[in-house]
């Protein structure tokens, strides 16, 4: 066997009273597909920065090529060929895809440097995502958000002169969708067969079940199991994460008739530019999916319908107030200044009020009963939001939805990062507020979240190309729709 | 991930120790410069004279917490019309003081308003479009003043200039206005959605709060303000004049940031003003008397900023 | 020469107080005389939007553009506007400078004597002390030439007066907010003074520092603005209060556009005229006050005689 | 692999990318456009404007704003504001012609020493995290206390060799047009074109992302810093070259006008977004607005109409306000 890429021994890090990481050993070798699972800040993401020589470990030891490494730290971390795709974008969104390439590379410099960054992200993309539709000369923040991932993606892949062994994924899947998934995790099995190594962070269990050889499950700063895939099953692996969740997991989705679909339409929406065609409408108590690829006017809808509320009734038309759970949380959600309990709040301010003032004490009252509702991990929520894991922040954005006054909570891919565990508390917790009578429209890319709704709408080319009762759904009429015109 | 957050959350509010302890160190450089003399003194008139600016820092802070770009530059011009107005509007008589002011907050606020239609309808960055009207407000003076020092009325003048205990009753008011306005930001429904504009409009418009009605409220605002301030100089300084604003485009926006509010938006600091203030009025107190050549002054006044920001230091990302 | 077809412009950097107003009104009667008179076909006026220099020293050159036979400026810089003249000059066009004053070779001065008016203060002091006693300088915006010749006046004067000590120097800017802020700041740590010498036009504000703070009042050298006036008299109804007042008188621009009229119909005109400072005594205070409008400042309007009488004065010296 | 992802290759990208482009293309113009619509009101009001000559003394003092225009720019790349670079501009002003005459060395050595000084400015911010408004502030009464130190009164000459750069006749197209092309063309080349330029731009974007890349942000905001002190020496020493003499206070309005220009010409605040040749552009669009308003009289509709003075300072701000407005119309119009 090779010598290990890197290892890790006794690693701790603490934030405060945070202790994110409790005395981890990993090692890392070549030709090995590695995947980490843990719930939402079981300390996955901290462990990679640790990797990576962006966070320096309060205590334990790094080693490389049998040798100690006392000064670790990102300039070693790179000669040793570790990349890394962070959880959080990474990409300079005022840059172009090129020029993002050559922030990568100090080679890429000189005369046509831009014609060769390009070539090279270029060919990236193109042998792993031969469908990406990205020209290099595109500035990041006019690309999607699924799109910016893919070119983040491949970007950790390119090579100059420098040595490329270990390649880290913190949830690269959570903002592609599924084709585009499966393109990425089988490009990575390429990369390890040719003797690479991979990190693979996903709470898309199937992803680690299928693509990795090893898996290492963490839970609460810990190491709590790290063998052979074969030595796992969806179901050992939830409860081996602290899966008190498991009991939920076999619980059926909602049948069409517990809703009576009758009553006035709370929300009327015809994409723009079409009259005839399919009219999308939820009722009170519906659960009304968005399903399709990614991009397909989806998000335009529900922004839409988000604008229309409280406007006069037209080709939106809207009854009651609404909440959007964002999904690209960094730019659509988060008040990176705020803390838990005012990132949750912000949405209820107004009837939060004694009088003029806001009253602390209801807000602290709704932010702490969400907090535990919804299962957010942090000991304080006056602690600053960036302090939560990429999942926590998501948690805390349902909770600003949820606790809201909306009738209408508007959701656009909301699970992005949410563990397993908390997914499936969020579904109940989606159908026990749709009886209460709340209406959900619900953007996904996950196939299994659409059997939680209703009745499912089909987006392509932003025009809703299908209407599917729940009962009619599968996964083969979601891909035809979804594709139709290639077909037809 | 730089580590200690809760430590740095907590020296993130606290910015503005920094303006009061550098504003005590100036004071007492001063005073040993003075041999001991007008201690007190020194400290009554910086207070006195810190209510202006404070009064126009805390439109200005409000301003520049919704996000970067964000800025009122037509603030001087604001000032020094809204003087004439309240001068004109008084005409040197007892009886009409409360219009005066009236009047002078009346046309901060119409100022405000074209402001913000001028950045919303035109699509213009904030400071193109309150530099554009500020150039118009100065012509409004012009011909509605005709360049000429209306007196105030002698109550007023009094009022402006009444000390209790050797303090500004001004101050004291401005003081209860800070407060008022650090009640809002923290408390109100208005002041926290400031707070989440400046952080991220996207964001903030995606969590149901009325973007527009802020920005609008805001630059009203921070209209009125420079109205109502325009009105006082003008019964401080004993009589109107277009130009008594003319200090302000730089003070107000430098006690704004030395006072710790973020330039970057999302993040006001209310005590801050206060102390900037004063620090900056000790300086002034200092290097005046120093003696020194006005170079050495100016020269001096600079390192003594810097300084104190660097001692302060400043904040650190979170991720 | 016939002058009927003449064009004059008058380049202006600040309309903002009273004395720019009254400045400009000057310029604007003397302008309706002359053209009504067929003197002149033109006479106008621009203004910039700030008082940069290099703003004006642009709007010059557009002027040149603009084809007019002659320039009057009031500059705000004596030095930095050269460039901008001499290309006027290079045009053929008669360039007349005055209250601000370029150093131009090719350029027209009409100034005051600063320098005498800053030594006159101290002169008129020591009639009032003559053991003499503190003083407080009032200076105005720092770096400017008129700022630096009145003070070198005052310095002279000083000089030629030993029992006076210069014990404080804050800058007014010319402003009377800025001048009372400026002494506020200073005034805790001075020690007694008995008078303030200045630039004219912040003696007002002073007086009003002096009154915040609870100290007597110095005799405060004065400006020509009303207020000032206003206060000067008011005291000296109240308890004899006397001081004395040096200025330059705004109507200076219609003098210059006399002036420069004459330059136009071809009459020798030496290239520096000195013209005496606007002064008020004790004596003259009633006067002055009836002229000056309410908030405005105490002013002269020159004629075309006044001006060939000014050029003849200067001619023979 | 079958199915569905083989098929997705020909539906994906509903939108082109292409078209985004376009838009973004547009943005870019529209500093152009502004200027093209103030030059055409130019030739309106006094057609004698547009000439060589004329060109000549619209214009020559916009080079120094320019230079200061784009020395701002280097400073918004990285995110940050200069509150000094016009009392840099009027010390340097002051350098040149005190000493640069007589004493070149000195000139020359107290000149470099000053764009060390910005250097370490930009190493100060970074390494404390320092608001950089406050930093500059307190920079520009470092900077105007020096020059008011070198030259308490205005005057000084200039160096020969300087006057008779500004004042060189470039066959056919004037000299300040030059000028600005090649400014323009320079910092494009070097903001947006080199490899370095995209490291600068992109530590204004994610700085964050930047620093895990590798690269030293410390190095990053020095080198923006001396750009900017190399810039705004050049526009001293333009300014002297045009003015022939200097004064301590002859620039303070650059500070606000290279901000101006600057957004202006497309810039904003934050985020490494900028234009460089929308920066010449602006500062361009900004000088020539104020020639507009000396030119503007309408003689067809009203014979002998002139703006009253009082109005004069106005008519300025409602011009900007109009090339503003009218650039909205279009924008909206094409959006
Ligand atoms: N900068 C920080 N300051 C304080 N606490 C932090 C910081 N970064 C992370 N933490 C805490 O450390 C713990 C581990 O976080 P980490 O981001 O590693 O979780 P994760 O396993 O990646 O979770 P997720 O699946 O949600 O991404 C969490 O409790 C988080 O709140
Ligand atoms: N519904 C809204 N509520 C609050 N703020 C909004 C809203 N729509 C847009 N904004 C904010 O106002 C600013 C201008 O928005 P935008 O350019 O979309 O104008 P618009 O509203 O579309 O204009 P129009 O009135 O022509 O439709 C942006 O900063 C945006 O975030
Ligand atoms: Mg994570
Ligand atoms: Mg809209």
């Amino acid at each position: 066997m090779d010598r290990e890429i890197i290892q890790l021994n006794a690693v701790t890090k603490s934030f405060g009273a945070v202790q994110a990481l409790r005395g981890v050993d990993l090692s890392i070798q070549p030709g090995q597909a590695l995947g980490l699972v843990g719930h939402n800040g079981a300390g996955k993401s901290t462990l990679m920065h640790v990797l990576t020589g962006t966070i320096a470990p309060t205590t334990g030891s790094i080693a490389s090529g049998g040798g100690a490494r006392p000064d670790y730290g990102v300039a070693i971390a790179k000669r040793l060929g570790i990349r890394c795709v962070f959880q959080e974008l990474s990409l300079c969104p005022n840059l172009t895809v090129a020029e993002n390439t050559r922030i990568m590379h100090p080679r890429l410099r000189g005369f046509g440097w831009r014609r060769r960054a390009g070539r090279l992200i270029t060919r990236q993309l193109d042998t792993m995502f031969p469908d990406h539709g990205i020209r290099s000369d595109t500035v990041i923040s006019d690309l999607s958000i699924g799109r910016r991932q893919m070119v983040e993606i491949a970007r950790a892949f390119t090579t100059t002169d420098d040595p490329l062994r270990l390649v880290i994924l913190d949830e690269p899947t959570s903002s592609l969708d599924p084709s585009t998934s499966r393109q990425l995790l089988a490009f990575t099995r390429r990369f390890v067969a040719d003797g690479g190594a991979t990190i693979l962070i996903s709470h898309l269990l199937h992803e680690i079940l299928d693509y990795c050889d090893r898996i290492v499950v963490m839970r609460d700063g810990r190491v709590v199991a790290d063998e052979g895939t074969a030595a796992f099953d969806r179901a050992k692996l939830i409860v081996t994460m602290g899966g008190a969740a498991e009991g939920h997991a076999a619980e059926a989705p909602v049948s069409a008739a517990t809703v009576a679909a009758e009553g006035p339409a709370r929300v009327r929406y015809r994409p723009k530019g079409e009259t005839g065609g399919t009219e999308l409408t939820a009722q009170a108590g519906e659960i009304i999916g968005l399903a399709g690829l990614a991009g397909h006017g989806q998000s335009d809808c529900l922004v839409e319908v988000f604008d229309a509320a409280g406007g006069r009734p037209g080709r939106v038309s809207v009854q009651g107030p609404v909440a959007l759970v964002a999904g690209d949380r960094q730019t659509d959600g988060i008040f990176p200044l705020w803390s838990i309990a005012d990132n949750i709040t912000v949405r209820s301010l107004g009837s939060l009020t004694q009088g003029p003032l806001i009253s602390p004490q209801r807000a602290d009252a709704l932010a702490e009963s969400w907090k535990q509702r919804i299962g957010i991990r942090t000991p304080d929520i006056h602690n600053n939001i960036l302090s939560l894991s990429g999942g926590n922040q998501q948690k805390a954005l349902f909770a600003r939805a949820l606790g809201s006054d909306a009738e209408i909570i508007l959701m656009d891919d909301p699970m992005r990062g949410v563990d397993i565990g908390t997914k499936l508390d969020v579904y109940g917790l989606i159908r026990e507020e749709a009886a209460r009578g709340r209406t959900f429209l619900w953007y996904t890319t996950e196939m299994d979240e659409l059997e939680h709704c209703h009745r499912i709408y089909i987006f392509r080319n932003g025009r809703i190309v299908a209407a599917l009762p729940r009962a009619e759904l599968t996964e083969e009429r979601v891909i035809h729709s979804s594709f139709q015109e290639a077909v037809a | 991930m730089s580590g200690q957050l809760a430590a740095l959350s907590r020296l993130r509010t606290r910015p503005w120790i920094w303006s009061f302890l550098g504003a005590a160190l100036v004071w007492a450089l001063a005073v040993i410069l003075a041999g001991g003399h007008g201690a007190w003194s020194v400290i009554t008139t910086a207070i006195a004279f810190s209510a202006f600016t404070v009064l126009v820092g805390l439109g200005q802070m409000f301003v520049i917490t919704l996000g970067p770009g964000n800025i009122d530059l037509s603030l001087p011009a604001n000032i020094g019309l809204a003087s004439a107005v309240a001068m004109k509007v008084m005409d040197g008589s007892d009886g009409r003081i409360a219009l005066g002011l009236l009047a002078a907050v009346a046309a901060g606020l119409v100022i405000g308003i074209v402001n913000y239609l001028l950045i919303r309808l035109l699509r213009i960055p904030p400071l193109i479009a309150t530099l554009s009207s500020s150039f118009v407000i100065r012509s409004v003076g012009i011909s509605y003043g005709r360049g000429l020092q209306i007196k105030p009325p002698l109550a007023f003048a009094d009022l402006v200039v009444a000390r209790l205990g050797g303090i500004s009753v001004l101050a004291v008011l401005v003081l209860l206005l800070s407060i008022l306005a650090g009640v809002v930001l923290a408390r109100t429904v208005y002041g926290r959605s400031v707070l989440a504009v400046g952080q991220n409009i996207r964001a903030a418009r995606l969590a149901g709060l009325s973007v527009r009605r802020v920005r609008f409220l805001t630059y009203a605002l921070c209209g009125a303000l420079g109205g109502l301030c325009g009105a006082l100089l003008a019964g401080f300084t004993g009589g109107s004049s277009l130009d008594v604003g003319a200090e302000y485009l730089l003070t107000s926006i430098a006690v704004v940031v030395i006072g710790g509010t973020s330039v970057a938006g999302g993040m006001a600091n209310v005590p801050g003003l206060w102390g900037a203030a004063l620090m900056l009025f000790m300086i002034a107190t200092l290097l005046n008397s120093s003696g020194l050549g006005i170079g050495v002054r100016d020269l001096m006044t600079g390192l003594i900023i810097i300084a104190v920001i660097t001692l302060a230091g400043g904040r650190r990302s979170l991720r | 020469a016939d002058t009927s077809g003449k064009r004059i412009a008058l380049s202006n950097n600040y309309a903002g107080n009273s004395w720019r107003q009254a400045m400009l009104q000057s310029w604007a009667q003397a302008a309706k005389t002359a053209i009504s008179e067929h003197q002149l076909a033109a006479a106008d006026t621009f203004t910039t939007p700030d008082k940069e220099v290099t703003t004006q020293a642009a709007q010059v050159q557009n002027l040149i553009l603009q084809g007019y036979d002659a320039i009057a400026i009031d500059a705000a810089s004596p030095d930095a506007l050269n460039g901008a003249v001499k290309a006027a000059c290079d045009a053929h066009i008669v360039v007349v400078s005055f209250d601000g004053i370029v150093t131009a070779p090719c350029a027209y001065r009409i100034v005051v004597d600063y320098k005498k008016m800053g030594e006159e203060q101290v002169n008129y002091l020591a009639t009032r002390f003559p053991k003499g006693g503190n003083l407080l300088e009032i200076r105005g915006l720092a770096g400017t030439s008129i700022d630096n010749v009145i003070h070198e006046g005052i310095v002279a004067g000083v000089a030629a007066h030993p029992q006076f000590k210069i014990v404080g120097s804050v800058e007014g800017d010319w402003d009377e907010a800025t001048a009372q802020k400026a002494v506020a700041s200073v005034l805790s740590s001075l020690p007694p003074v008995v008078g303030v010498v200045d630039q004219g036009g912040d003696g007002y504000g002073a007086a009003q520092a002096f009154a915040a703070a609870g100290r007597p009042e110095p005799v405060i050298i004065m400006g020509n603005r009303q207020d000032e006036l206003a206060w000067w008299k008011q005291q000296h109804d109240k308890n004899g209060y006397t001081t004395w007042s040096a200025t330059i008188a705004p109507g200076i621009s219609s003098l210059a556009l006399w002036v420069t009229q004459q330059v136009l119909d071809g009459k020798t005109v030496p290239h520096d005229l000195t013209v005496p400072y606007l002064q008020i005594t004790q004596a003259d205070l009633d006067q002055a006050l009836k002229t000056a409008p309410v908030g405005g400042v105490a002013n002269i309007t020159y004629t075309q005689q006044d001006a060939i009488k000014a050029i003849e004065a200067n001619s023979k010296k | 692999m079958s199915g569905p992802a083989a098929l997705a290759a020909e539906v994906r990208s509903p939108r082109p990318p292409r078209q985004f482009n376009a838009r973004r293309l547009f943005r870019t113009a529209l500093p152009a456009l502004s200027l093209i619509i103030v030059l055409l009101a130019i030739r309106d009001f006094n057609p004698r404007a547009i000439s060589y000559f004329g060109f000549n003394l619209m214009l020559n003092l916009a080079v120094p704003v320019a230079l200061a225009t784009v020395a701002q720019l280097c400073i918004i790349t990285v995110s940050d504001l200069d509150l000094s670079i016009g009392n840099y501009v009027g010390f340097i002003a002051c350098v040149t012609t005190t000493w640069l005459p007589t004493r070149p060395w000195l000139g020359a050595a107290v000149i470099l020493g000053s764009i060390v000084v910005y250097g370490a400015l930009g190493a100060l911010v970074q390494l404390r995290q320092l608001p950089s408004i406050v930093v500059t502030l307190g920079m520009s009464f470092v900077w105007l206390g020096l020059a008011l130190l070198i030259r308490p009164q205005p005057g000084g000459t200039a160096p020969s060799w300087l006057a008779g750069f500004m004042g060189v006749h470039v066959p056919f197209v004037p000299f300040p047009i030059v000028a600005a092309v090649v400014l323009a063309i320079v910092m494009h080349i070097v903001l947006m074109k080199t490899a370095f330029g995209a490291v600068l731009r992109g530590a204004g974007g994610n700085p964050a992302a930047v620093a895990r890349s590798g690269w030293s942000l410390l190095r990053v905001k020095t080198t923006a810093y001396a750009m900017a002190g190399v810039l705004g020496s050049l526009s001293g020493l333009a300014l002297v070259g045009v003015s022939s003499s200097a004064e301590a206070n002859m620039a303070d309005g650059y500070t606000l006008l290279s901000i101006a220009g600057a957004i202006l010409g497309g810039a904003e605040f934050v985020g490494g977004r900028i234009s460089p040749v929308g920066a010449v552009i602006g500062a361009l669009t900004l000088q020539l607005a104020a020639v507009a308003l000396n030119f503007f009289q309408l003689p067809e509709l009203l014979p002998g109409f002139r703006i009253p003075p009082e109005w004069q300072v106005g008519a300025q701000g409602l011009i900007l306000i109009l090339i503003l407005a009218v650039r909205a119309l279009i924008n909206r119009g094409e959006a």
